[in-house]
C-alpha cells in the first residue's frame, strides 16, 4: 500500500533537480493530508463521523473517481455507475461466500475486475454511439443489471429479500468491523486506487483516453487505438466503481440490495464529478464532499436556525431547493468544477503562480465532452 | 473628420471571467462609410474588441468593465446583440461559425429573419449572395458542417450580409480562402462600401492586403492601442515594425489601471 | 433536565417521493407523543422529547440520522428507533445489534427477524409480510365460506417487482400447496405507472381474486387499469402498502369497492383518537396541516407505532424504574410487551391495535389484519374483527430461515430465557 | 390472437402517452441542445398546480389558463437564471443544471402545494369499449387523440420555417445565432413556455391516470427510450418511438417476462433502444453528428 | 511488392469520391515522389482536404486506389495508416485541447508504445523506461519547433499560430514517412508563416519526411514546394513545378486571380 503511495508522490516529482523541489512542495500537503487521514482521524473521530460521514464520503469519492476516469478523462458519458457498483458488490459477495479462503483484499480486487469486465461489455456500444445517445444507452445496462441481481436468487445466495450482507470483515485476522476498522479499510483502498489512477491518467493510456475524448477522429489519425482506448476506459472505470460498490455494501451499509445501486446512485456520482471537476482526481473528493456533506450541513444548519419554528416538512423542502440552487450556482460560477475553483483560489493566494493573461479556463474548452 | 460619430469606442477595458484582462483602454472610431482595419498579432485583442462592440462578450463570460461604445450617438450598453443587429451592426465571427446541422441555404436565411422580410425580399437577398459566392449556390442543400473550410467562411460572411447591415465587423475574413476568393471578398467589401455606404471594421492578419482597402487602421498590442493612423501612413511605416510595438505615434492608451489580478 | 426526560428521535420523510405518506405517519406519531406528554404527563411522569431528522426515505440519509441520534441527547438515551423503510432497516440491522438499539418495523422489515434469538434487536412487530399474505388468504376463505373452499380458486398476486414485492412468494406457495388454490404471480416493475400488460394477462387468466402488493403509484394505476379491463375492483385485496387513502383516492370513482388488509384500521372513532382530537387536534397542537388525514390509515399507523413504543418503554420502566430507558432496556421492554384486550381498552386503542404479546422467540406477536373497503370517500372495516394468519404453519419455515441466516453470518443464536 | 392484438393496441396507446412526455424533451433539445431532465419536475409542477387550483374550486379552463401562465413565468425565470448564464457551456453541464433545476422545481411545488396525493378527474369516461373480442380503453383513445393533435400543432409551429430554423441554429451554436440577430432569449422563453404547455398536457393525462403525486416525475424514465429510438431532435420521432416502445413493452411483458421469470419492462425497451442505436446511432429521425476534418 | 525506394512514395490512381451524388473527387491521378514537398492547391471546395482524408483513411474512395509505399489500398483505417507512417495535421484545429503541449506531442507517439495498461497503472520498469524514451523524443521535437516555452501549457489557451505548430509537432514526432499538412499556415501573419515554412522545410530535409501540403498562400507555395498539383472541382487541372503552375492561365483564372 505505502509503496503505491510513494509511487504517486514520485509521480508528482518530475525528474530533474530543479523540479525536485517543486515536486516536494506539491507532495508535502498531500503527505500531510494522508498523515492526518491515517493517524489523526482514527484517533479523534467518533462513530458518527466514521459511519455517517467519512466512510460514505470516501466511497462516493471512489465511485466518482471511477466515473471520472471514464467520463472526465476518456469522454465516455455513462449513467451505468450504479450497475457497475452493484456488479462489484455482488461479485465480491459471491467470492467471499463461495471462495472463503481468498483474503478480503483479493476478493475486493477480483470483484472490481469482474465489474470491469462487465463494463467492457456495457461499453461496446460506445464504439458506435456518442454523447447523449451513449449516455442514454448505458441506462440499458443500469436497469438490466439491477434487474438481474434482483431477479436471480443465486446472486444473493437465495436470501429472502435478494439482499446481500457483509460477512465478517477481517484482514490477516485483524477484525475490521468496528467503525475505525471499516474507515481504515476504506481509506486504504481509496488511497491505493487513487494513487494508481493518478499514475494511469498521466501514462500513455491516460493520454490516449484524453485524446479520444478531445477529438477522436484526430486521435485515430495520429495512431491512437480509439476502440481499445474506449474499452479500456470502460474497464478501468467500471472496475473502480465496482470496488466502490463492494465497499458501499460491506464497509458502509453492511447489507444492501440491488436497489441501493439504482439510477439515483448513478446520478449522484455524476453530480460528484460535474460539481467537483471532470478530469481531476482531487475533484472527486471535493465533489463527494459537496454531495454527501452539503445535505447534512443544510439540515443541521436549518435545524439550528429554524428548528421548531418552521414546519419540518417545509424546512425539508427548503433544503431541497437550496441544494438544487447551489448546484446551479456552482455550475454557473465554475463550469469546470469546484476543483478548478479551488485551484484558482490557490493560485490567487500565491501570485507567483499566475503568469500574465492566459486562457486558463476558457469556457467551451473545459469540460466539454459533447 | 468632424462628422457625427458613427461608431465610437471610448477607452474600453474588457475582461474574461472577471480575471483575464484582455483590453486595457482601447479607443477607436469608425466614420460613416469608412473601411477601418484592426491589426495586431495573435492574442492582441482584435476579436475581443469586435465582440465588445457587438455585445457578444457576455456570452463568453466576458464583460466590459470600463469605457463605452457609442453607436450613432447612443450607448450600446443596454442593447442585446439582436437589437444591435436590428440597428445595423453585425459581426462575422472568427473561425467560420456556421450552423453545422443547417443546410447552406438555411444558414443564409437565418441572417435575414430579424428583418422579417417578405418572400420576395428574401429571394432577392439570397440571389445577391449567390452571385457573390456562386460556390454556395451549388452547395445550397448540403449541410453546412460538411462543406469545405473556405465554403464555410463564405457562408459566415454571406449570412451576416443577409442582415443588411450598415456596419460589418469582420473577423479575419481571409483565413483559409483561396486567393481569388479573398480578392473577391475584398472587392465585395469595396463595392458594398462604395455603392451602399456600408462601413466595415476589419480584423486581419494579412496587413498588407487589408491596408490596401482600408481608409484607417488601428494596431493593437496585448490589449492596448499601439498605433493608429490612415491606412496609407501605416502601410508606409511598415506594419511589421508596428507589430513589435515600437511604432511612433502609439496612442496614449497607457491607462493600465484596474489590475484585476 | 433533558436527562430526566425520555429522548425519542424520529427519522422522518417529509419530502421526496414518499412525502405523501410520511407526513400523516409522523403526524400520528407526534400527536400521540404530545398527547402522552400533555395529557398523561409523560410515561409515569417521564416526559418524551424528540428531534426530527429528514431522511427522504433514502438509505444513506437514514443511516446518517441513526448515527447522529443513536448516542442519545443531553444524557437521555435512545430506547427504540423506527427506521421506517425496508432498505434502511436492512442497513441498520447489524449496527443496531452493536449499538444495542431496538429497531421496530411494523409491517415491513425482515420476516425472519421474528426470531429474536438470531435478531435480538430487530422487531418486525405486529404484522410481517408473511402474515399479511396469510391473512389475505384467510379473508378470501372467510368470504368463500371456509378454508376448504379455497381449493380450486385462482388467486393472482400482482406485486411490485422488488425484494419487498417478492417477499410473499414463499408463504403463498406454501399456502397454495396446503389449501389447494392456484397461486399466480404477476410482477409489476417499479414504479408501476403503466400496467396494461399485467392486467391484460389478468383478463386472460381470469383469477377469482387479486392480491395487490403495490407500492406508491402502482396501486392507483392498478385499480384504474383493472377497471379498464373490466376486472371487478371488489375482488382485489390490497396489502398494507396498497391500503391507504393515498393509494385509492387517485384512482377516483373506480376505486369504490376496493379492499385492503391492514394492521392499521382507519377511522376516528377509536377511543384514543377521540382523546387526541379533543386534547391535541382541536387545540391546534396537531402536527397535521391537512386535518382531512386525521384518522386515516397512515395517521393511525403513526399512532399505532407510537403506542407500541410508549407501551414498551412503560413495560421497561416496570423493571428498571420510572426514568429514561436505554436501548438495551428498551429491548427488554419490547420482548416483555403484552398488550391484551384489557390493556388496549385502558389506553383506548381497542380495535385500533390488535392484541400483541412479544417474546424472545416471537418479535412479531400479532399477525392479524383487518380488511377495509373503500366506499369512494373513506374506508369501512368489513372483516369480522381481526383476520388472523396461519402463523403456526409459517413459523417453522421462518425459524429455518433465521437459522440459515445465523449460519451464514456465523451468529450464535442467543438462548431463549423463557424456554427453560 | 385477439389477446395479442389487444395487448398490442394497449401497448400502442400507452406508447402515445410516453411520446407525450418525450415531446417535451425534444422541444427543448431542438432549441438549445439541452437535455432537460427537469421535464419530469415540470410535469409534476403543472399537474400539481392545476389540481390545487381545481381543489380551490376554479373552473377547468380557468385553472388550465392560470397553470399555463405559471409555466410561462417558470420558463422566463429558467431562461434568465439558468440558461443565460450558462450559455456556451458544454451540454453535460447544462444537463446537470437541469438536474439541479428539477430539485428546485420539485421543492417549490411541494413547498407551496404540499405533498399529498390528489385525484385528477378530467371527466373522461373510461368504460372499456369492446370491439369484437378486443377491449380498448376510451381514456387511452382520448389521450392518443390529444397527443396526436399536439404533435400536429407543434409540427406546424416548428415548420413555420423561421422559428424552426432559428431554433435549430441556436441549438447548433448559440453565440453565432446571437451574432446574426436571432433573438435567442426570446426564443428560449417561447420554447420553454411551450414545453411547459406540453408538460401541462402530459401532467393532466398522466395525472388522471395515476393521480397527481411525486412519482409523476418518474414518467421521464419511460420517455428516454422513446427519445433514443426516435432521435432527440424529431417530434415525429417521438411519436414513432413512443409507438415502438409502447408495443414492445407490452409484448415483452407478456411474452418475454414469463420466460425470464419476472417483469422485464424496466430494461427491455432500453436494450431494444440500444439495438436501434447500433443500427442508427442518432435514432430513427435524429440529426447525425457532423464531424469533418 | 517490396517498398522500392526509387518509385513514388504515394500514387493515386483514378481516385473518385462523391457525397450524395456530388463528386468531390473525380478520377484523380498523380504521384508524389519520395522526399519531395508536394503542394496541393485549388479553390475552396476543390477536394483537397477530402483527398488527404482518403489517403489516411478518414474517407473511403468510391473508386480507384491509393498506393502507399508500394502497397495499394482503396480503404485503410486511420489507425493502420498511422502505423504505416502517414502523419497528418488538420485544417480545423484538431488538437487535444485540454491536454498540454507535451501531452499532445506524446499522444502522437502512441503507436510507438509497446507497454500495456497494467504496466502503466503500476509504473512497472518497462513503462518507466519507455516513457522516459518517448518523453525524450517529444522534448526533442518540442525544442526543434521552438515550443519549449509552451511545453506545459494547455493547448486551448495558446495563440492560434502556436497551436498550428503543436499540430505539426504532434504529427512529426512519430517520424512519419509521409506527412500530410492541411493549411498549416492559415490565419498566421507573415512572420509566423515564415517560421512555419522553415519548419516544414526542415521536416522534409532533416527528418526526411515526404510532405503533401495544402496551402492558399501562393507565395509560400512557390517558396516551399518542389511539385504542385492543382485541383478544381475534384479534377486535376495542373501538375508540375511551381513555376509551370503559376504561369498556367487556367490556374490563374480558377484560383489565383490577380492578388498574390
Ligand atoms: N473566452 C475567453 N476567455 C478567456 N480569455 C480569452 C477569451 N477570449 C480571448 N481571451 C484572451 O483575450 C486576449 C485577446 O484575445 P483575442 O481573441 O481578442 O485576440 P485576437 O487579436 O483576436 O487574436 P487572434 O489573432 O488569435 O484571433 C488573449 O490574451 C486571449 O487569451
Ligand atoms: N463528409 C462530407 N459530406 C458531404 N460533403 C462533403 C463531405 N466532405 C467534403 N464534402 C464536400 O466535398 C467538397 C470538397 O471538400 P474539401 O473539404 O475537400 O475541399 P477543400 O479543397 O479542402 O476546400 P478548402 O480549401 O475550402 O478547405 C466540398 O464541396 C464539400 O462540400
Ligand atoms: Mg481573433
Ligand atoms: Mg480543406
Amino acid at each position: 500500500m505505502s509503496s503505491a503511495e510513494t509511487e504517486a508522490a514520485a509521480d508528482f516529482v518530475a525528474p530533474g533537480a530543479a523540479r525536485d523541489w517543486r515536486g516536494l512542495r506539491r507532495a508535502l500537503p498531500l503527505g500531510l493530508l494522508l498523515a492526518v487521514a491515517f493517524v489523526i482521524v482514527p484517533l479523534a473521530g467518533t462513530d458518527y463521523w466514521f459511519n455517517a460521514i467519512l466512510i460514505p464520503f470516501l466511497i462516493m469519492a471512489l465511485a466518482g473517481l471511477g466515473l471520472n476516469l471514464l467520463m472526465g478523462y476518456a469522454g465516455q458519458a455513462s449513467l451505468g455507475t450504479g450497475a457497475f457498483m452493484a456488479t462489484g458488490a455482488y461479485a465480491t459477495y459471491n467470492l467471499l461466500l463461495r471462495l472463503p479462503d481468498i483474503p478480503l483484499p483479493i476478493s475486493l480486487v477480483l470483484g472490481g475486475l469482474i465489474a470491469g469486465a462487465v463494463g467492457v461489455v456495457v461499453g461496446l456500444p460506445s464504439l458506435r454511439i456518442k454523447g447523449f445517445y451513449l449516455l442514454a444507452s448505458t441506462l440499458a445496462a443500469q436497469f438490466l443489471l439491477e434487474w438481474i441481481f434482483n431477479q436471480y436468487g443465486w446472486f444473493s445466495n437465495y436470501s429472502t429479500s435478494s439482499s446481500i450482507s457483509a460477512p465478517k470483515l477481517a484482514i490477516l485476522g485483524q477484525d475490521l468491523s468496528s467503525p475505525v476498522g471499516r474507515y481504515l479499510m476504506t481509506l486504504t483502498a481509496v488511497v491505493a486506487i487513487a494513487a494508481v489512477a493518478a499514475r494511469l491518467v498521466k501514462s500513455q493510456t491516460g493520454r490516449a483516453w484524453s485524446a479520444v475524448r478531445d477529438m477522436d477522429t484526430a486521435a485515430a489519425v495520429i495512431g491512437v487505438p480509439v476502440a481499445r482506448s474506449k474499452l479500456s476506459a470502460f474497464f478501468v472505470g467500471a472496475a473502480v466503481c465496482g470496488v466502490a460498490g463492494a465497499l458501499w455494501a460491506f464497509a458502509y451499509l453492511g447489507t444492501v440490495d440491488a436497489r441501493s445501486f439504482g439510477l439515483d446512485r448513478s446520478f449522484q456520482v455524476m453530480f460528484i464529478i460535474i460539481v467537483g471537476g471532470m478530469g481531476s482526481i482531487a475533484g472527486n473528493f471535493i465533489g463527494s464532499a459537496f454531495i454527501v456533506l452539503l445535505p447534512i450541513l443544510l439540515s443541521q444548519v436549518s435545524d439550528r436556525l429554524f428548528g421548531g419554528t418552521v414546519d419540518a416538512g417545509q424546512l425539508a423542502n427548503l433544503q431541497r431547493i437550496a441544494f438544487g440552487a447551489l448546484i446551479i450556482w456552482f455550475l454557473i460560477k465554475e463550469p469546470a468544477g469546484l476543483a478548478a475553483l479551488a485551484e484558482r483560489g490557490w493560485r490567487r493566494l500565491r501570485p507567483s503562480g499566475t503568469a500574465g493573461p492566459e486562457r486558463g479556463s476558457r469556457p467551451g474548452n473545459t469540460g466539454k465532452i459533447f | 473628420m468632424a462628422a457625427a460619430p458613427f461608431l465610437e469606442v471610448d477607452d474600453i477595458e474588457a475582461t474574461y471571467e472577471d480575471v483575464i484582462l484582455a483590453l486595457r483602454g482601447v479607443s477607436l472610431r469608425v466614420e460613416e462609410g469608412a473601411i477601418v482595419a484592426l491589426l495586431g498579432a495573435n492574442g492582441a485583442g482584435k476579436t475581443t474588441t469586435l465582440k465588445a462592440i457587438s455585445n457578444l462578450l457576455a456570452s463568453e463570460r466576458g464583460a466590459l468593465t470600463r469605457g463605452s461604445v457609442i453607436w450613432k450617438g447612443r450607448s450600446t450598453a443596454r442593447l442585446d446583440p439582436a437589437e444591435l443587429v436590428a440597428r445595423g451592426i453585425v459581426q462575422v465571427l472568427e473561425g467560420r461559425r456556421v450552423f453545422p446541422q443547417l443546410t447552406v441555404e438555411e444558414n443564409l436565411l437565418t441572417g435575414g429573419y430579424l428583418r422579417r422580410p417578405s418572400r420576395a425580399e428574401v429571394g432577392n437577398d439570397l440571389a445577391r449572395i449567390y452571385t457573390w459566392f456562386p460556390r454556395l449556390k451549388e452547395k445550397r442543400r448540403i449541410r453546412a458542417g460538411l462543406t469545405s473550410g473556405g465554403e464555410q467562411q463564405m457562408i459566415a460572411i454571406g449570412r451576416a450580409l443577409m442582415t443588411r447591415p450598415t456596419l460589418v465587423l469582420l473577423d479575419e475574413p481571409s483565413m483559409g480562402l483561396a486567393p481569388i476568393i479573398v480578392q473577391e471578398i475584398f472587392e465585395i467589401i469595396r463595392t458594398l462600401n462604395e455603392d451602399e455606404g456600408v462601413s466595415f471594421l476589419l480584423a486581419e492578419q494579412n496587413a498588407a492586403l487589408v491596408l490596401r482597402y482600408a481608409d484607417h487602421a488601428y494596431v493593437l498590442e496585448t490589449g492596448r492601442l499601439a498605433a493608429a493612423g490612415t491606412a496609407a501612413d501605416l502601410a508606409a511605416q511598415g506594419v511589421e515594425a508596428l507589430y513589435l510595438g515600437d511604432a511612433p505615434g502609439a496612442a496614449a492608451a497607457t491607462s493600465s489601471s484596474a489590475q484585476q489580478f | 433536565d433533558d436527562a430526566k426526560q425520555q429522548y425519542f428521535p424520529l427519522a422522518t420523510f417529509r419530502v421526496g417521493a414518499y412525502a405523501s405518506s410520511g407526513i400523516p405517519v409522523w403526524a400520528g406519531t407526534i400527536d400521540y407523543l404530545r398527547y402522552i406528554n400533555e395529557v398523561e404527563g409523560g410515561i409515569n411522569g417521564v416526559k418524551l422529547f424528540w428531534d426530527e431528522c429528514e431522511t427522504e426515505w433514502a438509505v444513506e440519509k437514514g443511516v446518517e440520522c441513526y448515527e447522529r441520534v443513536k448516542g442519545g441527547k443531553n444524557g437521555s438515551p435512545v430506547p427504540i428507533f423506527l427506521p421506517h423503510g425496508d432498505p434502511i432497516t436492512k442497513a441498520l440491522t447489524e449496527k443496531s445489534v452493536a449499538d444495542k438499539i431496538p429497531l421496530v418495523t411494523i409491517a415491513h422489515g425482515r420476516t425472519e427477524a421474528i426470531d429474536g434469538r438470531v435478531f435480538p434487536y430487530s422487531f418486525p412487530a405486529v404484522f410481517t409480510f408473511w402474515s399479511e399474505a396469510s391473512s389475505a388468504i384467510n379473508f378470501i376463505a372467510e368470504r368463500a365460506g371456509g378454508k376448504d373452499k379455497l381449493k380450486g380458486l385462482k388467486i393472482a398476486t400482482v406485486y411490485h417487482d422488488s425484494p419487498y414485492g417478492k417477499e410473499t412468494q414463499t408463504p403463498l406457495a406454501l399456502l397454495a400447496k396446503t389449501y389447494g388454490f392456484e397461486d399466480i404471480q404477476i410482477p409489476v416493475p417499479h414504479p408501476g405507472n403503466d400496467q396494461s400488460a399485467q392486467w391484460a394477462r389478468i383478463r386472460q387468466l381470469k383469477p377469482d381474486w387479486v392480491f395487490l402488493r403495490g407500492w406508491g403509484v402502482m396501486t392507483p394505476v392498478a385499480i384504474k387499469t383493472a377497471a379498464k379491463v373490466g376486472f371487478p375492483v371488489d375482488r382485489i385485496i390490497g396489502g398494507v402498502w396498497s391500503g391507504s387513502e393515498e393509494d385509492v383516492r387517485p384512482a377516483g370513482k373506480v376505486g369504490k369497492g376496493y379492499l385492503a388488509i391492514t394492521p392499521f384500521p382507519a377511522g376516528a372513532d377509536f377511543e384514543i383518537l377521540k382523546k387526541i382530537k379533543e386534547h391535541i387536534v382541536d387545540k391546534g397542537k396537531s402536527d397535521l396541516k391537512d386535518l382531512k388525514s386525521f384518522g386515516s390509515v397512515y395517521y393511525n399507523s403513526g399512532v399505532n407505532e407510537a403506542i407500541i413504543a410508549v407501551e414498551a418503554i412503560r413495560t421497561a420502566q416496570k423493571k428498571f424504574g420510572a426514568r429514561p430507558i436505554n436501548g438495551e432496556e428498551g429491548q427488554w421492554g419490547l420482548e416483555n410487551l403484552n398488550l391484551d384486550d384489557a390493556r388496549l381498552k385502558e389506553i383506548g386503542a381497542y380495535g385500533l391495535q390488535q392484541p400483541l404479546k412479544l417474546s424472545v422467540r416471537d418479535h412479531e406477536g400479532g399477525g392479524a389484519g383487518k380488511v377495509l373497503q373503500w366506499d369512494g370517500e373513506a374506508w369501512a372495516i368489513v372483516s369480522d374483527g381481526w383476520v388472523k394468519s396461519d402463523r403456526e404453519l409459517l413459523l417453522p419455515l421462518i425459524y429455518e430461515r433465521a437459522a440459515a441466516y445465523a449460519k451464514e453470518k456465523r451468529i450464535t443464536p442467543r438462548p431463549d430465557p423463557t424456554s427453560n | 390472437m385477439a389477446f395479442l392484438i389487444e395487448t398490442l393496441i394497449g401497448g400502442l396507446l400507452s406508447g402515445v402517452m410516453y411520446a407525450l412526455v418525450a415531446i417535451g424533451f425534444v422541444l427543448i433539445y431542438k432549441a438549445s441542445g439541452v437535455f432537460n431532465f427537469a421535464q419530469g419536475a415540470m410535469v409534476l409542477c403543472a399537474a400539481l398546480t392545476f389540481v390545487t387550483l381545481r381543489d380551490q374550486g376554479l373552473a377547468f379552463w380557468f385553472a388550465a389558463l392560470v397553470t399555463l401562465a405559471i409555466m410561462v413565468v417558470l420558463a422566463i425565470a429558467v431562461e434568465r437564471v439558468v440558461l443565460r448564464p450558462l450559455m456556451n457551456q458544454s451540454q453535460i453541464t447544462l444537463f446537470m443544471a437541469t438536474l439541479g433545476l428539477s430539485f428546485v422545481i420539485e421543492g417549490m411545488s411541494q413547498l407551496v402545494m404540499g405533498a399529498s396525493v390528489h385525484e385528477l378527474d378530467l371527466g373522461i369516461v373510461d368504460t372499456p369499449v369492446e370491439v369484437g373480442p378486443i377491449l380498448v380503453s376510451q381514456f387511452d383513445l382520448v389521450a392518443a387523440a390529444a397527443a396526436g393533435i399536439l404533435v400536429l400543432a407543434l409540427s406546424v409551429f416548428f415548420n413555420v420555417t423561421r422559428i424552426g430554423i432559428s431554433l435549430r441554429a441556436i441549438a447548433d451554436d448559440p453565440q453565432a445565432a446571437l451574432s446574426i440577430g436571432i433573438r435567442l432569449q426570446r426564443l428560449w422563453r417561447i420554447v420553454w413556455g411551450v414545453a411547459g404547455f406540453v408538460a401541462l398536457v402530459a401532467g393532466l393525462l398522466w395525472g388522471s391516470r395515476q393521480g397527481v403525486q411525486f412519482s409523476l416525475t418518474f414518467v421521464v424514465l419511460k420517455a428516454l427510450p422513446v427519445l433514443i429510438i426516435g432521435g432527440f431532435t424529431s417530434i415525429a420521432g417521438a411519436i414513432v418511438g413512443g409507438l415502438i416502445v409502447g408495443a414492445a413493452d407490452a409484448l415483452a411483458e407478456i411474452y418475454v417476462g414469463p420466460l425470464l421469470g419476472g417483469s422485464v419492462s424496466t430494461w427491455f425497451v432500453y436494450v431494444l433502444a440500444v439495438a436501434f442505436l447500433l443500427i442508427r446511432p442518432a435514432g430513427l429521425f435524429g440529426e447525425r453528428a457532423i464531424e469533418r476534418v | 511488392m517490396s517498398a522500392s525506394s526509387a518509385g513514388p512514395i504515394l500514387e493515386l490512381r483514378d481516385v473518385s469520391l462523391s457525397f450524395k451524388g456530388v463528386k468531390a473527387l473525380n478520377a484523380l491521378s498523380f504521384a508524389v515522389a519520395r522526399g519531395e514537398i508536394c503542394a496541393l492547391i485549388g479553390p475552396n471546395g476543390a477536394g483537397k482536404s477530402s483527398l488527404l482524408n482518403i489517403i489516411n483513411g478518414v474517407y473511403r474512395a468510391d473508386e480507384g486506389e491509393v498506393v502507399f509505399d508500394g502497397a495499394p489500398f482503396r480503404r485503410i483505417r486511420p489507425l493502420e495508416a498511422a502505423r504505416r507512417g502517414i502523419g497528418r495535421t488538420f485544417q480545423h484545429n484538431a488538437l487535444f485541447k485540454r491536454l498540454s503541449v507535451i501531452d499532445n506531442v506524446l499522444a502522437g507517439l502512441t503507436r510507438h508504445s509497446r507497454t500495456t495498461l497494467v504496466e502503466h497503472a503500476f509504473g512497472l520498469p518497462r513503462d518507466l523506461a519507455e516513457s522516459r524514451a518517448l518523453r525524450a523524443r517529444a522534448e526533442d521535437i518540442i525544442e526543434h519547433l521552438e515550443l519549449t516555452p509552451h511545453r506545459g501549457t494547455v493547448v486551448s489557451t495558446l495563440p492560434y499560430g502556436v497551436q498550428k505548430r503543436v499540430d505539426l509537432a504532434r504529427a512529426l514526432v512519430g517520424r512519419p514517412s509521409l506527412l500530410l499538412l492541411d493549411e498549416p499556415m492559415a490565419g498566421m501573419n507573415q512572420d509566423e508563416k515564415r517560421q512555419m515554412s522553415r519548419f516544414v522545410t526542415e521536416a522534409n530535409a532533416v527528418l526526411g519526411a515526404t510532405v503533401v501540403l495544402i496551402e492558399h498562400d501562393i507565395g509560400v507555395v512557390m517558396d516551399l514546394s518542389h511539385h504542385v498539383v492543382v485541383l478544381d472541382y475534384g479534377r486535376k487541372v495542373g501538375d508540375g513545378t511551381p513555376r509551370q503552375v503559376r504561369n498556367d492561365p487556367d490556374v490563374i483564372a480558377a484560383y489565383l486571380g490577380t492578388v498574390h
